[in-house]
């Protein structure tokens, strides 16, 4: 598993990394870039990692779900421009019963987005763009011209 | 020079913008703290404001503010996370 | 949405049929048939359902997914023969957000588990089989042979 | 006959196959409810128990065991489930 990628992600080959015939379900969460943030028409959302620190938190984490609910476990992030719609994350976890699959899953696509160094850039149609980094102090509605 | 370090220095997302490179040699008095790198950088990227809730690495490892820097090291700053 | 179906189901398809612009997010989940059941080797499982009432109460469902949860969703449950680790259900749910994607995706899975007129027949490798339907009186490990 | 109905009742899963067929007509005093229709299925049917947590549908909608039947009505007994 790659935990990072510039390729688009594919949630078929994430639940076939969780599969096992001693399972009985596996859960998955994709998440999709959205068309709209904050009132604003979003174009592209670009993702930046501090990559080899990013790699090892998406292990630990793995690791942690594994540990705490017996799962087998999935998760990908991907860095670079994505489109509206497409998948910018994918977590899976496959478990013999279905709360400990949900459980994981649900504990992997938190911590991630909880701890893992990556950060999105939002590109509007409005031509403003803006890191979400917790250092925007501009006042609300004014567009970040970067450019 | 005695009783200085070099380190590097790594920026992401609006500080790496801010300061236009992704990282920074700066030479500091040996004992310097993690948490102190901030004050030695770029007015650009001050400006940006210090999140309170940042956090640190050196050589790639997680660490907390209060780490002293060593000759050589690589010291990232981590502002909140988005992903996902 | 065919809500029953005897061809192999396709977790990519339900992805998509859930997915939505302004969602940021789709839960997933995918049942599939486990090796062992009672500590004895399974070779099939074999779904028999009420249909026409077994299609309703799957429309119920998702329809009550929908308004309390504002999701988009998808359930489709598999009849007829289903070899060991293929799906025999799959859900999915997209919201805005994601408590909402995952909280969605459960009751799905849940309500049809507790409620829509499907029935699974477990088919051993010892040779015996067992219709999984609350009338099961056998000693525990007795194969029930049924030819 | 008068004070009769005719009812076609569904059988599924371990009651089909006790049955041998998936559906058995049969003729009822008018003013029997759904939930009466067991006592008159084969012995074969009736060894394996009634499930507590029978459901029952008359006219592939649900109903309730107290619901009297019809003349022409389908009945299906729905024993507890197990999909997914």
């Amino acid at each position: 598993m790659r935990a990072l990628t510039s390729d688009p992600l594919d949630p078929g080959a994430a639940l076939a990394a969780v599969g096992a015939p001693e399972h009985g379900g596996a859960a998955m969460f994709v998440g999709t870039t959205r068309r709209e943030a904050d009132r604003r028409e979003v174009t592209i959302i670009e993702y930046e990692a501090h990559a080899d620190l990013a790699r090892q938190e998406i292990d630990r984490i793995c690791g942690e779900a594994r540990s705490r609910h017996g799962a087998a476990v999935f998760a990908q992030h991907r860095l670079g421009s994505v489109g509206i719609g497409e998948p910018s994350v994918v977590v899976a976890a496959s478990a013999p019963h279905r709360p400990e699959a949900f459980q994981a899953c649900r504990y992997l696509i938190d911590e991630i987005k909880r701890r893992v160094p990556i950060w999105k850039r939002i590109h509007y149609a409005d031509g403003g763009c803006e890191w979400i980094d917790g250092t925007t102090r501009r006042p609300a509605g004014r567009p970040v011209r970067t450019s | 020079m005695p009783g200085q370090i070099s380190v590097t220095v790594r920026l992401f997302a609006s500080m790496k913008e801010a300061a236009g490179t992704d990282h920074i040699e700066l030479s500091l008095t040996s004992g310097t703290p993690a948490g102190a790198v901030w004050g030695h950088l770029p007015d650009a990227v001050q400006e940006l404001g210090l999140p309170k809730a940042t956090r640190y690495a050196i050589n790639r490892q997680w660490t907390l503010p209060g780490a002293v820097l060593r000759d050589g090291d690589e010291v990232a700053l981590i502002l909140p996370v988005s992903g996902g």
